[in-house]
């Protein structure tokens, strides 16, 4: 039985449906349970939540990035899948603090000053959320003040930054020497990306890591929270 | 996701009138001029079927009302089956469909730049290739084996199409005696006469001479595949300048004539009998009298085509896809694009010659069908054109996303996203960073690959004991 | 003999009923959503011109019939003109030009297969390369001197453009205070301001942002330009699955209402004001949300955008001949002619991007001109389509050549054959036998050899007089 | 007075007009005089024969053929001017056989039995009348007996045979056996071509030289008649 339901939650997750009435990748599955109703159920029926977490949500998103890296699957395939985790784990949360487990981080995260656009930050927020990080999305066009009030206020263990345009990717540097300025750096690691931006741009304004694409930025952050350099 | 049999003419290179006009012309043509009829039992059809005839020109000649009478008696209708069922094919209309063609004498081979002679080895291995892609609906026979001798040669070559496809095979024949092997062959895959009948698993092409001569041997096979009821392909070659006027609309009336007195032959010897409509129609290299295959000119003259058989309710046969270039660099891929769209966009319903071929159509190349299937399936995606209605306009999904937002994470771009898009199975895509480091392959190179692992694990082949049977019924089959 | 301005229309990828649907989807939008307006000045200039503005959420929409009378004020005609008169072009209705485009960071060198960062001085060579192919008919500043500061980049473009070609001069302007140089240097080269009203020898480009905003500085510049009366091109770059839905149908519906927005604004500025309905819309590589240049799809959808215009009587720029490799190989050539293709035949009246772009617009090619060069002239020789009348369909001369004869001896031939069929520039024709001997090469090599010729030859400039009054009046011009 | 008529005699050949109701290859030229009107002026004029041919049709044909090489000029257009030339001749022919001066010689060219289409032995025809030859053009489809026939009764130079077809290619080699069991051999020299002919087949079959294109052809004739062995 446990081992049936976390099946389904797998297939779920890589289907990329949150309820009965979402669409998965393939057709007919209209109807049929989805992440919130599984996890439900599957929380009703005893089974543990780092099984749900370990064997059916992580695993099955091992599964996406190999269908995403063989091409088969694009980013809405991803992002789908990527907030059915979400969705999951929000569900789960209440029973992961009860038994005492502690969730990988906090992470702010937004677009800085001047740009407008924000479909790469948004992704990788959904992505983050996906991995079981705790996002908080300041948005786009936003402040190096107000950056800096949401890392003294929320004290997350990460802040990502994004910049879409060669004119505003200044503001990251700005931002990293305003917390610098505030004391906050070494409290935070931080994590830059985003059309214009480099390796070496993120190396020389002092960021802790690049991601080239919302992808290599999750797997930037889970590297520097599991303790290594990132991609350095 | 495969895309065929979907409906063209969103192009339209021939207005109304220019079509009467070509029309009354061509008809002006079989009247008054007619055609040169070298073969003795088509000249004897004909004019049992009511056509003028003066036996010592062996010049025949039809009353407008009598050609469109014979016309008339041909379905508007085909299906060419494939072994397996998926890969029917049903002409008419203005669907499309896309296929090989020929015949060519030599190969090229792209790593050593050179070229070679084509041999019965290589016809199967290119029917396996094909029978592996997609977007080539039709496998027409595209090579000439060098190494047989001609009475070898039509058997051998449909025994390696049905051997290693289960797409429909069309071919040419080169002897009497070959079309009759070939239809028993047929009827042996088959099952049996009647189920060939009911299921053609082949079809055979017998060309007119450009302009209006139905040549002695070609005559006499024509009247053999029409009685046999196997469906027949009347194409006409008329060449700019050369064996046409260098005029389109010139042209476009040397063709239709041409292709036309094949049709009412067909009729002539058996009414209604399957028959379709051909072009090969193209430019001339006036130069030197080359045959042109990759001219825009040819785009345009198998386009209106497509036209003139619409009008004259025929199912219709163009040439389209080739190129001229010797090598696949970027002429290759756009000669063979530009002819290959216009012919599809106009509901031309088999496009033949549209895979494989180069300079001149005199060479075929493994990595150029490869190349192919990839326009191909960009044109036929071309064809399927633009869906518009409440759901793809998705007004409610813009008003949620509304100023500067993304649809990305909208339900509505992955429930679209592949069925919307034509998915590249060979163009690159990728980052000139990720291009590099991936070895900077062009598109032959990828080409290359896919060829490889195409060939490494096709499977497949006749059934043993159908093959067995033909093997020892059918002779000068080499196995 | 060269091409241009001829009709097209013999394509069209939407019905009538379709392009009602997308019409009546636009006005909708702009009635019940509306647009994001971040400049002050277009804000005000839209409020004052009858459009409902909630200024909180800097929200602009207007009712239909408001947004058709403003639509209506755009002239339907639009002359941009070159500084020899050879080159104006008239864009409206389905007339037909091509042109160049960018902004490319990047040159790609074959011979060595990288690209390195483009400088002003590619700026210029490129010109002078564009100013020789005949195909290419506008000139639109197609590279980012990269070595420049911002605010020298305007003036030096312009001057790189207005210096080394007399054919028109279009180009995207990056700062406010350029915009107001520009149109002095371009006053100067007129003669006087009257002048270049009557002869308008540039024209300017201000993009809306999809889904639904005109940025802050880009609405300053574009009420900038209304002002000024130079000709304005107000595109909108959708992008399917990303900036609007990922059907092509809500593609066409945001690219409509963003590109309407411009042409409502510059109306609202100064009525009647030349400006011109642009698409720059395409898919989008749903693994990275790349912006595609090679798709069939950007074909379709500058196709139908082409509809689009000529249903609102609006001169039309589209987007189309370009490729995602990064190479010159066949993907280079199928990818390019299939767009450029698409849009000329649906009779998109400006074709921009149609020569010398790479790898997602990103990068310029010498070599890719001439290609495309090739390309062009046989689209727009798809274009002209095919003559039909008494002289072309040539039936005496068929009746005197008769069964079996040929037409190379036929005056008629002579006649026709250079202007029925288009002269390659670049392709080669020749037998394998030829094209060995003389080296085999490919195309990008026998391209190369043409940039070396043009390149080595090519003449002119402003005159001296012009040319030192505006390097002594307009300051950062680096000569 | 000579000079100019002289130049206006080459450039109809370049134009390929024959009278003066030929277009040419410039617009406009309706209307003015032709090669025959020119030459009947010429003559009328004591124009010299020999100058005509000499600085007239040969200066003109070079250039033609320059065109023709530099890919200006196509078939169409070389044909055209051939057959101005070809006119010339014909006019000039008893002006010519007066003064003593001989011919360049009689060829007589045929297509093999079998094959059915002429373009290229036509074109051959009308190259080597534009080059100062008398051509005897049998046809196609022509019997190896009937070929034997006429070389007997016309007693030409030059034979010239042509093939389209590889099937229909060996009867080339049976009309050069026929000759030689004729005892007709040696007093003909005999060109061949054709799509399917080579080189080394003409070598072959004993054939005495080989035209890959019509121009070819012309310019083996040529090289036979002064003496020289073809393009072996």
């Amino acid at each position: 039985m446990p081992e049936d339901i976390i099946d389904l939650i797998r297939e779920s997750v890589i289907q990329g449906r949150v309820t009965k009435d979402d669409e998965g990748l393939d057709e007919d599955m209209v109807g049929q349970p989805g992440m919130s109703e599984l996890i439900e159920e599957a929380l009703i029926s005893g089974v543990d939540a780092q099984d749900i977490i370990n064997q059916g949500l992580t695993a099955a998103m091992k599964i996406v990035g190999k269908r995403f890296e063989a091409e088969e699957y694009y980013i809405p395939d991803m992002l789908a899948s990527a907030e059915a985790v979400g969705v999951a784990m929000e569900i789960l949360e209440p029973e992961l603090t009860r038994s005492g487990v502690k969730p990988k981080g906090k992470i702010i995260i937004a677009t800085v000053k001047g740009d407008l656009h924000d479909i790469g930050k948004n992704i990788v927020s959904i992505l983050l959320r996906g991995a079981g990080y705790i996002v908080k999305d300041l948005g786009n066009d936003i402040e190096t003040k107000d950056i800096v009030k949401a890392v003294k206020k929320e004290k997350p263990e990460f802040l990502g930054l994004s910049a879409l345009l060669t004119s505003t990717m200044v503001n990251m540097e700005d931002t990293i020497k305003a917390l610098t300025e505030s004391g906050l750096r070494d409290k935070v690691k931080i994590v830059i990306g985003g059309a214009p931006v480099s390796e070496e741009y993120a190396e020389s304004i002092g960021a802790d890591g690049y991601g080239a694409d919302g992808f290599q930025a999750v797997a930037v952050v889970e590297a520097l929270n599991s303790g290594t350099t990132g991609n350095k | 996701m495969i895309r065929k049999g979907l409906a063209g003419g969103s192009y339209k290179p021939l207005t109304p009138e220019a079509i009467s006009k070509i029309n009354e012309t061509a008809l002006r043509i079989i009247e008054e001029i007619g055609c040169e009829v070298n073969s003795d039992i088509a000249l004897a059809s004909m004019e049992k079927a009511g056509a003028i005839v003066n036996k010592k020109q062996r010049r025949v000649r039809l009353s407008p009302q009598k050609a469109l009478e014979l016309i008339s008696k041909a379905p508007s209708e085909i299906t060419l089956c494939g072994q397996d069922e998926k890969h029917d094919i049903h002409l008419g209309g203005n669907r499309v469909y896309t296929g090989t063609g020929g015949t060519a004498l030599y190969i090229y081979e792209p790593h050593t730049d050179q070229r070679r002679q084509a041999t019965l080895d290589d016809l199967k291995r290119i029917a396996r290739l094909v029978d592996n892609l997609d977007n080539i609906h039709l496998f027409m026979l595209p090579t000439y084996p060098t190494e047989l001798p001609l009475e070898q040669v039509d058997v051998n070559r449909f025994f390696a199409g049905l051997d290693n496809t289960t797409k429909h095979i069309m071919g040419g024949v080169y002897t009497h005696d070959g079309v009759q092997q070939v239809i028993r062959m047929a009827k042996i895959v088959a099952g049996s006469a009647e189920a060939l009948r009911q299921r053609p698993l082949i079809s055979m092409i017998a060309c007119s001479i450009s302009p209006f001569i139905i040549d002695g041997e070609y005559g006499d096979v024509m009247v053999a595949i029409a009685k046999s009821g196997v469906p027949l392909v009347c194409p006409a070659e008329p060449l700019c300048g050369a064996t046409s006027p260098v005029t389109l609309a010139g042209n476009l009336v040397v063709q239709t004539v041409d292709s036309l007195m094949g049709v009412m032959l067909a009729q002539a010897v058996n009414p209604g009998t399957p028959v379709i409509f051909g072009s090969v129609a193209t430019s001339t290299d006036l130069r030197d009298l080359k045959y042109i295959a990759g001219s825009v000119e040819m785009g345009l003259l198998n386009a209106a085509g497509a036209q003139m058989a619409q009008f004259y309710k025929l199912p219709f046969y163009a040439t389209g896809g080739m190129t001229d270039s010797k090598a696949l660099d970027a002429q290759s891929g756009y000669e063979s694009s530009i002819t290959g769209l216009l012919c599809a966009l106009a509901g031309a319903n088999f496009i033949h010659d549209a895979a494989g071929l180069m300079e001149f159509a005199l060479t075929a190349c493994y990595e150029k069908y490869v190349i192919d299937n990839e326009i191909l399936g960009m044109v036929m995606r071309a064809v399927e054109g633009i869906r518009v209605d409440d759901e793809t306009l998705a007004f409610d999904i813009i008003k949620e996303v509304g100023p500067g937002g993304n649809f990305v994470t909208a339900k509505h771009t992955r429930r679209f996203m592949r069925q919307e898009h034509y998915q590249p199975s060979l163009s690159d895509r990728n980052s000139r960073e990720v291009w590099e480091a991936r070895g900077k392959k062009t598109t032959w190179e990828m080409a290359s690959e896919k060829v490889r692992t195409i060939l490494d694990s096709h499977t497949g082949g006749l059934p043993d004991t159908v093959r067995s049977r033909i093997l020892s019924e059918i002779k000068g089959i080499v196995d």
